[in-house]
């Protein structure tokens, strides 16, 4: 095992050991101060992993670094996934500490295990075997459970911890069922193995039975149609900040498995998974753009939205052109950005409750120009408005797909993003016109106010220099292709 | 330099009140109407210049595999001659609003957006790819819904602006569509490059496959899709006199004068590209005609004066429509010109009776203004003469361009035209009857004033345009004449029969509404003579009932059908039934969601048995 | 005789599934799935996995299932004897069963028949080499995953520190 | 001797019988327990296969599959038992709070 490919999963293992035992022994030290410790630890490991990834990125761009017989690989996907996943864990940090009252006991054990979710998906974006792949994507879910249900007050909060819980725990069984079915057609867990082994021309039934039942556990992770039920429920009930968790770092680690997988593993088994993701990408346009229209809460509504998103996303997917994948990697960069200005705007709002209605939202204009604003500009980008990078990554997605010649794929998607235009819109209209229910004014910190204005300007710079992400994109697409 | 000028300035301004002056509502409409004045002086100093103008430093924006679209200024003829007219008529309606809007609580909102909007515009005039167009497209309409809803407090506005919108984006969608059609047909989004290939594929003698044909045509069509949403076309026309929730100013610069004439300029901008699918001509020439005809039927009887002017511009826009689509793109263009004269004209004069009436729309409840209101009396009067196209004002020149082809091309869409341009006369000299002519029949037109000066000068300057843009020497009507972009364009002959037909029809529409409007009661003296035809015309054909009930309907019968499924699937299948059916009646798929963990484990495995038998083929 | 044993045992692990999902207390699934387990753990010396074997023994049937049965006490065991299943749930609840076994079946039909080399023993020491080589990073991983899972439990289950 | 087929068709069967536990028992703790049947099918068919293909990656898998039953378990019955302090109930279809 090559130590030194690990570097960033030690540094953060090491902060995750330091902030459990500083709690442990040092009681006095006030939470607040050491989860913001935490926070500015894993600013800085992230600083340190864009800035030398940055610098050695073409090297591992080009070439891989295997670790551990195989397991793990180090090239450009599982950079990006490790971004990614250290821009997610630190924006749901920053927006659950906003609300940790002062009596809160479990704010560094939560930090504790928003940092745990960070490291499984790390893990994740580099596993190519499906040992790894397996403890990864499950310290990621057990997180989840726990901090789903971590308002245990709240019987919404307990309610969607139980159905989370139940619900993947049978999808994260169904999956790995699925991989036991490769083991027994490859004799092997590596994804190296799997390959040689799809490549064939008729891949044995085992294979193909142990990839759809690998399929349908990920589909849970995506909240991909047909196995998204969870999806509405569990965001509305879940903590805010663990909803914007969920619906950034748990898709985004699906995501990344899902493309490893299907270019690496299944690679030779095209003509297969094809028509699967198809019908996985045009189900779930359709359930989460109508499912979302008559919500009347913000939050269910983005389980929708999530919903539809992974239908876009998937569209990608199956067009299995390097414009496609590449695609599907700019997309979650915008959605990442886009959604940690909504979600963080939903806790500036109303704190942690589940329930957020969007009737709540109404006269948000007059409250606070600059959450209001901050909201336009995230929900604008979801819908897909040019110039924000919503936009660009529909026209990326459409326009793969009509490459591939999925015309009535296409064509639902065209009408997903019209319908669901139809419901972001609904909500910005509350948020400038409606009646107020509310009418005291929100007092927004300073800090909050630059986080998010950098995300805005992300977004809009995303959206509006679309070159550097893009040709990244393709670049880690292509390496990842050309192998 | 110049160019980037005319295109940022606005945006500065947009962003310098929102930032800074929304608590400073007066500076923050100087600011607003100076940088449209300074703009237009720019503009028409690179128009001076002309193609002379040092080309501006290309912005590349997005390099997407070898697709590269840089943000390069398109500065022909073509786009000289929109810079004009939304610019110049664009300051006038600045300086105007700062009279109509000068006591409104949200005058520096409204400035921003104006200024947000003259950005968009501009940008969709010096646009030089269709990706740009399209941004800016999406601007175009953002500024627009949000200015519709102005008054969002009003309940209808806030309605409008949804509607506009919504039907924009169906639209635009369609362009969209398209937009990805010609970029993998032709692999560039470029004008200018498409110019080329245009160019060597018609001279190169390649004669076209059947399936590219069909490409094309359905390319064509789609790209179509977004002109009649913006240019409010059949059948997407619903938002336009809807629009008209918004201020006046609003009205006259956006959905009069220059956004909905944005679809005709993008029709003229690739008209080198539609010239080549001449079937998607004809049906553009047709929607156009169909358009012009049914908006003009429908003016003659409405009661508010700005939906009366509101139609009056879809007509219009669809003779514009119907002259591209029989080929002739530089009297359209004209047309467009002058028309965006005369109906700001008309507009701001409607303004300015509202000012004094106190927003009194009905035109019923005005009369006799011709004494109280002399200006505006002798502005509405020029607008009117013009619009109607009464020989020797600008209107008639350029109607009578488009008709001359039409006369050339196709003799039914000439009788389309010439009915449209009869009932203009009729429906214009009923609105003046009705406004200007006999009694004041009611309080407030009883005590009407005369405007402050700041609102009548750019009507005296619009009406001064209004009379003389159709003669040569101010070089609007020739501005096009030789533009390379429309080589293929059909050239009008001169029929002397066409031409009398053309000079008399204003005067027998004119006379025919005198006749009949004479003397003005309460009431519309059509709605007495013919009720049914008048019902039928104030129903506007009954378009919006159709769309209403289509979508209510639609909903009914998916209602019943979730019903029928509630009651027999879910509720028969007993999943804690009674309690949802009640709440199940939303939609399909809101349906699935239960709330309850086994019925989804259900869902969710049943889901995996469905995947697995298909796939492993095991049925 | 290990075939034989092998069916015998199998069989048996089936029926105590069955028994685990259709007995009404909850004390008695858990006791039946204790059985399934030993079951399995025999299974699993048949098949060569002799330390598994102790593993399942030891970890799962000792450890998970009292854990299990502990909570069951907590809440108390008559919980759950009163409702009886709901045909719409019967009815796809069979479908799903029916259609996975007779996918399996076919699965298994049209599998070549793989009875390869005796395999390698799954001694402790087989498997210690290969899990301190090859799967060193799993298995740190799966340390981790237990430490969450410890301060989860923590963080959820913990009296509040206010209410005692 | 021992055929892979039939350690798959025994797995295969205990997998079913899984799903069905988790599917139609609304006792919480029961569907859990349906669980771990899930996971113990997996764990016959990765040891089955293991013999069949004659190395040990597949009981290694094993190990790290029950590690994992015991995480989930772990949390899975705090969630229980916090929802039985709240609803006194700890059973699935009485929960409803959160819905279409």
């Amino acid at each position: 095992m090559e130590i030194h490919l690990l570097k960033s999963e030690m540094a953060v293992a090491l902060l995750m050991g330091w902030l459990l035992l500083v709690d442990l022994f040092m009681p006095r030290i006030p939470k607040r101060y050491l989860a913001r410790t935490a926070v500015v630890f894993l600013l800085g490991i992230t600083g340190w992993l864009v800035w030398t990834g940055a610098g050695v990125g073409e090297r591992w761009m080009e070439g891989v670094l295997v670790g551990g017989g195989g397991m793990f690989v180090l090239d450009g996907l599982a950079l990006w996934g490790k971004e990614f996943a250290f821009w997610a864990a630190l924006f749901a940090m920053v927006a659950g500490m906003r609300f940790a009252g002062k009596d809160d006991d479990h704010l560094v054990e939560r930090v504790f295990l928003q940092l745990a979710a960070c490291l499984g998906m790390m893990l994740l974006a580099s596993a190519s075997h499906f040992a790894l792949v397996f403890v990864a994507l499950e310290l990621v879910t057990v997180v989840f459970y726990v901090l789903v249900a971590s308002r245990r007050h709240d019987g919404l909060s307990v309610e969607a911890g139980v159905k989370y819980l139940i619900y993947g725990a049978m999808s994260s069984g169904v999956m790995l069922y699925g991989m036991a079915l490769v083991y027994g057609a490859t004799g092997s867990l590596g994804f190296a193995e799997t390959a040689r082994v799809a490549a064939q021309p008729t891949p044995p039934m085992l294979l193909k039975m142990g990839l759809l039942l690998m399929l349908a556990g990920l589909g849970f992770k995506l909240a991909a149609a047909p196995f998204h039920w969870w999806a509405p429920d569990v965001y509305e009930g879940a903590p805010t900040p663990v909803t914007a968790f969920l619906a950034t770092l748990s898709k985004g680690a699906g995501f990344v498995l899902l493309v490893r997988m299907l270019t690496v593993a299944f690679g030779g088994m095209k003509e297969f998974w094809l028509p699967v993701i198809g019908v996985m990408a045009g189900l779930s346009l359709l359930f989460g753009s109508l499912g979302g229209i008559s919500q009347t809460s913000l939050k269910r509504l983005m389980g929708y939205s999530s919903v539809a998103h992974t239908g876009f996303m998937l569209l990608g997917v199956a067009a299995v052109s390097c414009a496609g994948l590449g695609g599907v990697l700019y997309y979650l960069t915008g959605y990442l950005l886009a959604n940690a200005l909504v979600f963080g705007v939903m806790c500036e709002t109303s704190g942690e409750n589940p329930y957020q209605e969007i009737r709540e939202y109404a006269g948000l204009g007059a409250r606070s120009r600059w959450l209001a604003g901050a909201l336009l500009i995230g929900l604008l980008s979801l819908s897909g408005i040019p110039p924000l990078a919503g936009f660009v990554a529909k026209l990326l997605m459409f326009k793969a797909a009509w490459q591939g010649g999925m015309t009535v794929l296409l064509g639902i998607a065209l009408l997903a993003a019209v319908v669901s235009l139809y419901y972001y819109l609904n909500v910005i209209r509350h948020m400038y016109a409606g009646e107020p229910v509310l009418t005291d004014g929100l007092r927004v910190p300073y800090g909050v106010k630059l986080l998010q204005g950098a995300l805005a300007a992300g977004v809009v710079a995303v959206g509006f220099f679309p070159g550097p992400w893009w040709d990244g994109s393709l670049m880690i697409v292509r390496a990842l292709a050309g192998r | 330099m110049l160019l980037w000028l005319i295109l940022l300035l606005p945006l500065a301004s947009f962003a310098v009140i929102g930032l800074f002056l929304l608590n400073r509502p007066r500076l923050a409409s100087m600011v607003s109407a100076g940088t449209a004045v300074t703009t237009a002086i720019l503009a028409l100093a690179a128009i001076w210049k002309g193609n002379s103008v040092e080309p501006a430093a290309v912005f590349s924006w997005l390099r997407v595999s070898h697709l590269r679209i840089d943000f390069t200024p398109e500065w022909d003829r073509l786009a000289q001659l929109m810079t004009f007219v939304v610019t110049f008529v664009g300051a006038l309606i600045h300086v105007y609003s700062l009279g109509y809007m000068k006591n409104d609580a949200g005058k520096a909102r409204f400035f921003a957006y104006m200024s947000l909007f003259m950005f968009s515009m501009q940008g969709i005039v010096l646009a030089g790819n269709f990706v740009v167009m399209f941004v800016f497209w999406e601007l175009v309409g953002l500024s627009s819904y949000l200015l519709i809803g102005f008054w969002y407090e009003k309940p209808g506005a806030a309605e409008a602006g949804k509607k506009a919108l919504l039907v924009n984006k169906l639209g635009d969608f369609g362009f969209m569509v398209g937009i990805l059609m010609v970029w993998s047909i032709f692999q560039t989004v470029d004008f200018q490059r498409l110019g080329e290939m245009a160019w060597l594929s018609v001279t190169g003698g390649n004669e076209m496959s059947a399936e590219l044909k069909s490409w094309l045509m359905l390319m064509g069509l789609l790209l179509f899709c977004g002109v009649a949403g913006k240019s409010a076309q059949l059948p997407l026309h619903v938002w336009l006199p809807d629009a008209m929730e918004g201020p006046t100013p609003v009205s006259a610069l956006i959905h009069a004068a220059t956004m909905v004439a944005a679809g005709v300029y993008m029709l003229c901008r690739i008209f080198f590209f539609l010239a080549w699918i001449p079937d998607v001509l004809t049906v553009i020439a047709w929607v156009g005609g169909a358009t012009a005809l049914f908006a003009a039927l429908c003016a003659v009887a409405q009661d508010d004066i700005k939906r009366v002017l509101a139609y009056s511009t879809m007509s219009q826009l669809g003779l514009m429509v119907m002259g591209v689509g029989l080929g002739g793109p530089a009297p359209a263009m004209f047309h467009l010109t002058t028309h965006a004269f005369f109906k700001a004209l008309l507009f701001l004069a409607a303004g300015s009776v509202l000012v004094a009436l106190h927003h009194e729309q009905n035109i019923w409840r005005m009369g006799g203004l011709r004494a109280k209101l002399p200006v505006t009396f002798l502005a509405f009067l020029a607008g009117m003469l013009a619009l109607s196209g009464v020989p020797g004002l600008s209107g008639f020149f350029s109607k009578d361009e488009i008709l001359m082809v039409a006369f050339a091309r196709d003799k039914v869409l000439f009788g389309v035209g010439t009915a449209v341009s009869f009932l203009t006369a009729f429906y214009m000299t009923r609105l003046m009857a009705a406004v200007f002519a006999g009694r004041a029949r009611s309080e407030a037109a009883d005590h009407a004033r005369e405007t402050p000066a700041v609102m009548l000068m750019p009507l005296v300057i619009l009406a001064l345009l209004s009379v003389a843009a159709g003669y040569s020497f101010l070089g609007v009507k020739d501005a096009l004449r030789d533009f390379a972009g429309f080589a293929s364009a059909a050239q009008a002959g001169h029929s002397p029969l066409a031409f009398w037909i053309l000079a008399g029809v204003p005067f027998a529409g004119i006379a025919a509404g005198w006749l009949m409007y004479r003397d003005v009661s309460r009431n519309d003296a059509l709605a007495c003579r013919a009720p049914l035809l008048h019902r039928l015309l104030a129903g506007r054909l009954w378009f919006d009932e159709l769309y209403d009930a289509l979508v209510r309907h639609g909903q009914g019968g998916l209602t019943t059908v979730l019903n029928w499924f509630d009651t027999w699937v879910v509720d028969c299948c007993g999943v804690k039934g009674v309690s949802l059916s009640t709440m199940c009646l939303g939609n399909l798929l809101r349906c699935f969601h239960s709330g309850n963990l086994q019925t989804y484990l259900i869902y969710l495995s049943l889901a995996l048995v469905i995947l697995i038998f298909w796939k492993l083929a095991l049925f | 005789m290990t075939a034989a044993l092998f069916y015998i045992m199998g069989l048996a692990m089936l029926g105590f599934g069955v028994a685990v999902i259709t007995s009404r207390n909850p004390v008695n699934s858990a006791m039946s799935l204790v059985l399934l387990l030993a079951a399995m753990s025999g299974l699993f010396v048949l098949l060569g996995a002799f330390f598994l074997a102790a593993v399942q023994v030891l970890v799962y049937a000792g450890a998970i299932m009292v854990v299990f049965l502990f909570v069951i006490m907590f809440l108390g065991p008559d919980e759950g004897v009163r409702r009886r299943l709901h045909w719409f749930g019967a009815i796809n609840g069979l479908l799903v069963v029916v259609a996975l076994l007779y996918a399996f079946f076919t699965l298994a039909g049209k599998q070549p028949p793989m009875i390869g080399a005796e395999g390698r023993a799954g001694t402790v020491e087989s498997l210690g080499r290969l899990l301190f080589s090859k799967y060193l990073l799993p298995f740190e991983v799966a340390s981790v995953l237990l430490l969450v899972a410890i301060v989860g439990a923590v963080v959820l289950a913990r009296k509040d520190a206010r209410s005692s | 001797m021992i055929a892979a087929n039939d350690c798959l068709l025994m797995s295969g069967a205990l997998f079913a019988l899984g799903v069905a536990g988790v599917i139609l028992r609304r006792n919480i703790l029961v569907q859990l327990m349906s669980l771990e049947m899930i996971l113990n099918a997996a764990n016959l068919a990765l040891a089955g296969f293991s013999r069949a293909h004659g190395n040990l990656d597949g009981q290694v898998m094993v190990f790290f599959i029950i590690t994992v039953a015991a995480a989930e378990v772990a949390v899975g019955l705090a969630i229980v038992v916090i929802l039985f302090r709240l609803k006194k109930t700890a059973h699935v279809h009485e929960l409803a709070g959160l819905k279409l």
